[in-house]
């Protein structure tokens, strides 16, 4: 099973959907350890790659990714724009010019952007951040890639293990972020970058298996 | 909600082109990116001096942009980090050649979005330095975390950097100052009551008549502690303890203190709290040589104030003292 | 109520306390009675121009004097007017032989202390001239009330005469000069939320999440109306049609335009509503040649602002621009 | 019957009493139309008179009144306070060094204060001020006296004028200070100074009839 380009524009336009329906709710969580703005951050950011993305549609998947991810850096701010913003540009770079992608493909593009993340957020697990979502769903995806497992079956399970990743900050103590400020308080409340993280990775399941 | 607003998408923008039409005679403010500039910018020779951050915490920076202070300020949008085209365009707006100092205080998204204009600068071939503000003593300094968050000493280290740079002093040396203003200055706030984002329009936490957060940033977010309200002689004594034993500042020291306004607190309450702060360090042997009050670096609507102490010595104090000409400060003209 | 204060009744003498201890270099502060005069009065040679009233407004007045602007300020309790033993020893303080004149803001209470005082004073052989604001327009003018209050004109009056004084003019030509700035200017109030008095310890009254009071003054009092929060643009018309029927503005004319916070609205809000402030009196052909925007004569804690129009001509412009250092004012040193 | 010295301390210590005991009802009745600091200024007044008293005890009538009377000009501040302290001052005056007075000597003091009040306010009946319980108090009392009724019973028919014209202050509009301000709005509430005014009307009575 390969993906397209064209599901790689229906998978972020379902990310914008999903983005903005959880708006509030991404905000809430934010409002609980940090400023309460995840979600419009991230909403603001997916509403002006919705206007770009007819510039991209018949092009390569790797620059559809890019311009995601510069429009992400431009338009987000705060801590998860350059975040996000540099996960799809570094996705976009291993990808390149393809039409078309496979499982390989897609592990190599998710540990790009893992890295990309880690390297510019100078943070990795275990941190109560949207590392902690999407780590786990990536090794989840991989492991399930090589026992064999067909691509949307690796996918969900990959799923399965980001959401219990995202549901995992829940008990965590911050150390980034600015969830961090607040130490031991921090505690007991789901981290709002693992929450999106969350819906990123539902919304591709969700335009593969379609 | 009840806020002095249009729509909550449009306060940053309509707010700076208020600034724009007031104040047309120090600054400019560009748009898309948006980046508040100084109207004589870039200045033949200087170092040019930039900063920004979310907003929500006028007049910093914007306000501070002018003669003897800022060449340029980027505002992102509500307690949100501008964006890296943002800090790209003030530093194309502002260098003279002799390179641009970034002036960012220590949170993630800032230092992030900062980072990535600082590598899209030197590409271009602009020498760009960056020093972090991280005053706050309120959050624990360790390497296992995002650090402190620079606060309060942000405002006191951009006029004194700024005058420096007036005076024409170079990258390096300016870099250097900051790190030293940095390292001279703690800082320590708290909140009587919570602030409303207006794309959110609800107060951020609930704060029940009684009681206090102590530690707090200038976003909103809830505090290191929650204490029992208290009279101001002992909020003061919260406040400063931390800030003395972490510097630590000694007696004999000779400090700047600057009792700033989150906001929402009258400035009746400063002066007043000004008052404790004196006696305070008084009662330490600690002599304060300068002074700032008023509402500098706010969360929006709080109530609630904090203390900087910064250390002086006869440069800093003159650096401090010279002249200054912008929205938010001006003296010495 | 949720204030940085210790007790009540010593609200008051804490924050001038704290005030004198910051501004030592402008301002001195007597005790009993309370007066805050310039810290080199009497001035050789010069008219003194106090003033006073109800604290709670802070920085007006006592934030005021200095350099430039007043010799002194007596402040009464919150909101209260002071005692005509204030304005006598303010009187005698800065008196130098040419007079002293007075600035009242019409309230009752300010106006019989305030004259009172003079009585005393002219018993003492001290001449003494008042000069009595009433800029609000919410306030019908009739005979047959207390009349129009004084609200935040009196600022820019109290910085015009004692630009005028500062230069050297006699009583009688401060009096004319300061009749006539009252004559050219009004003034318009609106709040989001009332403001809690410490002794009284809850808000003067009840402000639902949907209304707003306009026609305030500044002592916590409703407005003259009550009517439905709305966009900013509509509340700054609002405050402006009053203001410029009443004198009448007309096409053509050059105004300072003040915009100014009741105390608990962030600059952020100020700023926006002077841009909607500058696109009615542009529609009106009316040109803003300056400006004044930030929390300058406040009601305690209370969300909101107003809005003052000050007719400008050369003369008016050139005193406005003269130096000034106060504590809360300071520009053209 | 006679009022002696040490009668009219006694009244204005009870006067003191009762502004203290009412006086946070004084302080909301300003605050629907005025500036809620009533109550809070003669209380502050009173406070600082009852300290003084001692140094006139052994003194005239006249005396005690006038030193009333500077106390409160020099410590209540605000409009009540130039107006009750021009009121005891006349009052003082008029009465001059005797050291028991009549009926007749009341008369003369009341109006008196009264002519004080309103000189100094520029005022008049009808207004919505202390005036309006003031004004009615005095016509009453001295009716009564003229029809020959004793001295207590006619203060108390005083009292009773002073009452009604306090409750009469209801449904004015407001022509003078603060309350004139709120224009219609003023109507509907009791006059705060009326309201001290009748509260120190019953001082009198009471003192007198112990
Ligand atoms: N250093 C970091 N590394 C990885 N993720 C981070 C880091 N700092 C913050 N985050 C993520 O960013 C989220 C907050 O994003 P957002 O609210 O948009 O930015 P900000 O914190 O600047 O307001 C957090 O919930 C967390 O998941
Ligand atoms: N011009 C006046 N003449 C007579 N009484 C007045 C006048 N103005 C105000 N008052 C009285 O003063 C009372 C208010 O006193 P107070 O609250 O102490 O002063 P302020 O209005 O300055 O706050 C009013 O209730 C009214 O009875
Ligand atoms: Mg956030
Ligand atoms: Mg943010
Ligand atoms: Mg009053
Ligand atoms: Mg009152």
């Amino acid at each position: 099973m390969h993906i397209t380009a064209d599901r790689i524009i229906a998978f972020v336009e379902r990310v914008a959907t999903s983005i903005k329906a959880e708006r509030d709710y991404l905000t809430q969580l934010d409002a609980a350890i940090g400023d309460a703005d995840h979600g419009l951050n991230l909403d603001r950011g997916f509403s002006v790659v919705l206007t770009k993305l007819p510039t991209v549609a018949d092009k390569d998947i790797g620059t559809i990714l890019k311009a995601v991810g510069t429009t992400l850096v431009s338009t987000v701010g705060g801590a998860s724009g350059p975040l996000y913003g540099t996960a799809f540009l570094r996705a976009g770079m291993v990808i390149g010019d393809r039409q078309t992608i496979g499982a390989i493909n897609l592990i190599g593009a998710f540990e790009a952007a893992l890295e990309g993340i880690q390297s510019r957020g100078k943070s990795g697990r275990g941190e109560k951040t949207m590392i902690d979502a999407i780590a786990p769903g990536i090794e989840a995806f991989k492991a399930a890639h090589f026992r064999g497992i067909d691509l949307l079956e690796a996918l969900e399970e990959g799923l399965v293990a980001c959401e219990a990743g995202m549901q995992a900050t829940i008990p965590m103590l911050a150390t980034k972020g600015r969830a961090s400020y607040l130490g031991e308080r921090s505690i007991g409340h789901q981290d709002p970058g693992a929450t999106s993280a969350y819906l990123m990775a539902k919304a591709l399941v969700e335009t593969v298996r379609m | 909600m009840k806020k002095l607003i249009n729509a909550p998408d449009d306060v940053v923008a309509e707010a700076l082109a208020g600034m724009a039409l007031a104040h047309a005679d120090l600054i400019r403010v560009q748009p898309d990116p948006l980046v508040i500039v100084r109207a004589d910018a870039p200045i033949a020779n200087k170092v040019g001096i930039i900063s920004g951050g979310g907003s929500g915490h006028e007049p910093m920076h914007g306000g501070f942009v002018g003669r003897g202070m800022l060449d340029a300020a980027c505002p992102g949008h509500i307690f949100t980090s501008p964006v890296p085209d943002q800090m790209l365009a003030a530093t194309r707006a502002v260098d003279a050649g002799r390179g641009v100092l970034q002036i960012v205080k220590n949170y993630t998204g800032d230092v992030m979005n900062f980072e990535m204009a600082a590598e899209l600068a030197a590409a271009e071939g602009i020498e760009v330095a960056t020093v972090i503000t991280n005053d706050d003593v309120a959050v624990e300094n360790s390497t296992w975390t995002a650090g402190r968050r620079g606060v309060g000493l942000t405002v006191l280290l951009e006029k004194i950097v700024g005058a420096a740079a007036e005076a024409g002093a170079d990258l390096a040396t300016l870099t250097a100052l900051a790190q030293r203003v940095n390292a001279e200055g703690r800082s320590m706030g708290m909140a009587l009551t919570s602030c409303t984002v207006p794309n959110v329009g609800r107060p951020g936490f609930d704060l029940p008549e009684g009681e206090i957060e102590l530690g707090i940033g200038i976003h909103g977010e809830p505090g290191r502690y929650r204490v029992a309200l208290a009279p101001a002689a002992e909020i003061a004594a919260m406040l400063v303890a931390p800030i003395l034993e972490d510097l630590p500042f000694q007696r004999g020291d000779q400090v700047l203190a600057f009792v700033n306004g989150m906001g929402g607190t009258p400035l009746i309450e400063l002066y007043l709290m000004y008052r404790e702060l004196h006696k305070l360090l008084a009662a330490r042997g600690i002599h304060i040589r300068r002074q700032l009050i008023g509402n500098y670096i706010t969360s929006l609507d709080m109530a609630g104030c904090s203390f900087t102490l910064l250390r002086l010595d006869d440069h800093l104090t003159q650096l401090w003292d010279a002249p200054v000409l912008t929205p938010a400060l001006r003296w010495g003209h």
